[in-house]
């Protein structure tokens, strides 16, 4: 099996092969045997030249990450399509998506649908545990798709677009 | 004898107070508001009755709705636990007048305490040091100077009506005066929609150090030592320990004396905390008096060996402080992490949500207060304190050594903790000298976190994931009654999706 | 000093030692077997290498396999742990030939202690009370009757090769001996393929009692108190509490000056345990002396506060005792449940097998030391032993509430543990009142225990889990991002199989 | 819904309707509100008349089990059918199957196939974990399907039959 792996913003190409007990790896080219052990689910035991790692996987909003030595690494698997399909859409679209990062509720919005507004304005305050968040223009734009006021948000939502 | 206590609170602490009825033969009772119905407190209490609708106000905060619970289910005593109504002298009078025992002091001590210039104007009366200052809203400017000059800079202004540094001004030169009364007193409005601003002695990089006290209600009073709590962001704690480093013996019995004679002066009982700036010549100031269980009470438990919650409980039920002053055993150090969902690098903002993966830490030592479990989904409506992870041993190097350790085995998925701040703090150079004050993590956080290291081990397990998860889902490797773990088709479906999310959120950050 | 450390165990003590070496920067190295590839200590350990195949016999037991890998991978020290080679000292021998420090005391050390006859010469030489008879193989029925006319009827009979209470046979009157002396010869025998038999003075009703002694290579020795350890089943340890309620502090000191002397008397280092047969009347019997870390090792830590892990670490790398014996602070009670794989009703038959719900107890005063997790299968292979449940409180009464309560919130599903015959124990009136001897537990368990009382409640758990797991399956109600729960076919489908099965086993019962 | 619940060897018949975030139940036709929340797999919170309960589920061997307070309860779901089947069977067999209560190996095998064995007569011994445990005849007859020597069993596993 080859699959193809994108940590962080650096692209890996694994191929994995069985081999008895073991894993036979080549990443990028290089050969690596491992032991590999899914001890529960989203929790992975591997040893490989005797060294112990105890990986986890978790997703915050619409990243997935994978945990090394309690350092998170976002990672995804892609395929030759979907790899063009990325960099075909980074070249043309001028948007930038508003993601929430966190789960909170809509306090307040401060522009209005179609507002011509300044890279670094406050558009939005989003509100978790008493704690109040401003999220602020990335650039220059039109504002589209705002979210509304009250309405409770996950994890990656989109709160606004500005064009 | 108290035989079922309702606990008016929930997460950790209202679990705290659960295991404490359940040692001592007490029927804990918990209540919930509907996002709390599967928490933790309430699986874990003997009864458990609904206050209403999610917000704070509409439930844990309505005096009326728990007394009347407190009534239904035939409690005979109540535990505030700390926070919500658990200072609320209003709310202590409610439970007397119901015929409930509150566990914690009398309305009359809580009501003194909690005005800041009440409180003072009673320290200073009974010859407890006060930060010298007036204390009183400043009418104009002409004063504010005045009483500076007298003071002597640097001063500080402070919010008469605050809290949480809101209002609060550092003024090192006279020039600088007007121009921060201003900035105070506009702030003090915006926040607490009063002006009134008062002016103190500025202690520089002071420490926040704190004593436990413990008073029966027959005159007994006593102290367990003190708790070190300068590492604090927002002005909340964050890292506490007992014994602080930077406490002698003599100091600690001065200390604790004063914080017998504060408790005393207004006639305290149940265990209370007495909260001092330390300055960095070992001076030190009455800073408040907190009426109720502290949040770093574990630390004070692990050192004397005294479990304060049932403690609480036996001084309630009216029985006499069973340990004297020179009967506290001091032994050992501890220390507390407060593991919060939120996020350290994004200026701590809290990250609620579902909890997929959790391992807890366990094994010599350690001692873990938790108010969550894998699966529970961490309300936006409250605090976002997660768990307590408090370590023992029979020193601080060796109590640091444990907390990381523990800190290694424990991992929290689907939600942002500060879990790896603690690991930079525990490892820091000036944390283990004990070169700590209450900008301590300030300082630190301004320096940039180590890099990361493994991203080839993490692309190989990415690929194995895949794989394994694809097997475990045909041939059920896992024999897991309950069948497959995430399916390949799954991850690598989501990994698509992400990958056009991911792209978006690159478009953002450029 | 030392860097690396291979462990030569598995399960909850190679765990105990991972930690340790954690907390002191040492590179913590696990060995395993097939089996337990995936089992905790190699999960936790920095680096992990196998063994071989699963029987102890070609694992954990192989001197040659284990020592190999310790130089392979470079470890300047090993630590054996309890069981398996820990008492071995060819095994001792081969490590320091080796050039790896063995943490234990010297292979000659060992093999005095590990001889019965030679340990109790030492013994008497050096004054220490041993129970009075010959520890010679008894040659004919005369010598026998003649020794037991000297000691004093009753006396007992106990196999020369043996252990675990095989070839013992209590004599209470002369016309007793002849066959009893028949019955032990044959089943010494037949148990460990010697028929040599000793006699001693049989004493009635004893409890078990131990000291923990720490020696370092400089010539100090200390001990650290007693621990009771006389509820047994199958003369093997159940439960353990530190300190006694038997041992006052005149006692305590005597026991402990033996117990050091015993341990200069053959040079005795690193951590030991010397235990005794202490009869109603406090008279104390030398019994043998444990060159190694004990299973309950865990009650001496919490009520002395030292690490006797890490102190065994800090001894073998040459270190001296950073405690005296008056430096020794005895602090609160602690008690140890070992939470067995295993069924008491079924006279403690073990039951390996995969746990698949796991719920750990946590909070003030709790320590757990466990060597499994959800979704485990603990092995066929080896000791049932699951994890330790210890807790410390400030004396008898509030630690045996403590540990009912975690009790309470423990949970092993898909195998049986004895965790319900704590609870028996814990809550047994002739426990709490200290009244225990080493037949203490057979005493209890003849006895019939409570009933169940809630039937009802269970059918309608067993309705609302089947509608739940519909609804969950359907609308993912759990929010689980691994996709439903036991689904409620074949939660069905899986009762309508049971319910053959279930008649099966009634046939069988019948 | 209706389920009939056999615990121990007492049937019970459940009538459960969602009611808002209650339960109404009906347990042997007595009505009771309950509030139940799945918190995992196989743990259920439930609250009736304020009183609070922890509910585990787990299989041992083929017997499902419900903890309550501590105390196992073996359930089993039945309808109609296999109520009638299971009657049947157990008014016309003759024969006891032995069966494992635990996972374990066949250390020794003491009978022979289709030897005439008595009531207490040992037939297997299985040892797992260093001990060993003797399996009896439960009564007098003739023994079939012997498991063979040196195999590892699970619970609930046919180690003989006596007809």
């Amino acid at each position: 099996m080859i699959v193809k792996i994108n940590v962080g913003d650096n692209p890996h190409r694994v191929k994995l092969e069985r081999d008895g007990q073991e894993w036979r790896c080549e990443l990028d080219g290089r050969l690596i045997q491992v032991r590999a052990q899914l001890v529960r689910r989203d929790v992975m035991s591997l040893i490989t030249n005797g060294k112990t790692y105890e990986v986890k996987r978790d997703q915050l909003g619409k990243q997935a990450r994978i945990w090394i030595e309690h350092s998170p690494y976002v990672v995804e698997l892609s395929d030759p399509r979907s790899l063009a399909s990325r960099t075909r859409n980074r070249s043309t679209s001028g948007n930038s998506r508003l993601l929430a990062s966190m789960p909170g509720k809509i306090l307040r919005v401060l522009a209005t649908e179609m507002e011509q507004v300044e890279a670094g304005q406050a558009l939005i305050v989003v509100e978790a545990m008493k704690m109040q968040n401003e999220i602020k223009s990335p650039g220059k734009g039109i504002v589209r798709q705002l979210v509304s006021e009250g309405t409770y948000v996950n994890a990656g939502d989109v709160l606004a677009i500005v064009e | 004898m108290i035989q079922k206590i309702l606990i008016a609170n929930r997460g950790e602490i209202a679990l705290r107070i659960v295991r404490a009825c359940r040692e001592m033969g007490i029927i804990p009772v918990a209540v919930y508001s509907e996002a709390d119905r599967a928490a933790l407190h309430v699986r874990m209490a003997a009864e458990a009755y609904s206050l209403g609708a999610s917000p704070a106000l509409e439930s844990y905060l309505d005096i009326e709705k728990v007394v009347t619970v407190a009534k239904r289910c035939g409690a005979d005593a109540l535990h505030p636990g700390y926070g919500f109504l658990s200072e609320n002298a209003d709310f202590a009078e409610a439970c007397a007048n119901a015929g409930i025992k509150f566990i914690g002091p009398s309305p009359k001590s809580m009501r003194i305490m909690g005005s800041k210039t009440r409180a003072r104007q009673e320290m200073e009366k009974h010859g407890v040091p006060c930060v010298p200052g007036n204390s009183q809203a400043l009418e104009s400017f002409e004063e504010a100077a005045q009483i500076a000059q007298n003071i002597g800079y640097p001063v500080m202004l402070k919010a008469a009506a605050g809290g949480g540094g809101k209002g609060m001004r550092l003024v090192r030169e006279p020039q600088e005066l007007r121009s921060a009364l201003e900035a105070a007193q506009s702030e003090s409005q915006r926040a607490f929609g009063d002006g009134s601003v008062y002016i103190e002695e500025a202690i520089l990089n002071p420490r926040h150090i704190e004593i436990q006290i413990l008073a029966d209600e027959h005159g007994n009073t006593i102290h367990l030592g003190e708790r070190e709590c300068s590492i604090q962001r927002r002005h909340q704690k964050v890292l506490e320990e007992s014994p602080s480093s930077f406490v002698d013996v003599a100091l600690r019995n001065k200390m604790g004396e004063v914080a017998v004679q504060a408790a005393s002066a207004v006639g305290y009982s149940n265990a209370g905390t007495v909260e001092f700036l330390v300055s960095q010549d070992k001076n030190f100031y009455f800073l408040e008096m907190n009426t109720r269980l502290q949040v770093e009470h574990p630390v004070t438990e692990l050192v004397t060996g005294v479990d304060l919650v049932q403690m609480q409980i036996r001084i309630a039920a009216g029985e006499r402080l069973p340990v004297r002053q020179e009967d506290v055993n001091f032994r050992g150090h501890a220390i507390e992490c407060r593991i919060y969902a939120e996020d350290p690098d994004n200026q701590y903002f809290p990250s609620p949500g579902k909890i997929t993966l959790l391992q807890e830490p366990s094994g010599p030592g350690i001692r873990l207060d938790s108010g969550v479990y894998e699966g529970w989904t961490v309300p936006v409506d409250y605090d976002p304190l997660l768990a307590k992870l408090t370590a023992y041993a029979e020193n601080r190097e060796q109590v640091v050594s444990r907390l990381l350790r523990a800190l290694d085995e424990m991992f929290v998925g689907g939600i942002q903790t500060n879990i790896a701040l603690f690991r930079r703090i525990l490892n820091d150079p000036g944390f283990r000298e004990g070169k700590i004050d209450i900008e301590y993590l300030n300082r630190l956080t301004a320096s940039v976190a180590a890099d990361h290291q493994h991203n080839e081990i993490a692309a190989l397990a990415a690929g194995l994931f895949a794989v394994l998860d694809e097997t475990s889902s045909r041939d059920s490797i896992m024999h897991d009654p309950v069948g497959p773990i995430v399916s390949a088709s799954r991850w690598k479906r989501s990994a698509k999706i992400e990958s056009l999310q991911w792209q978006a959120n690159d478009d953002r950050q450029n």
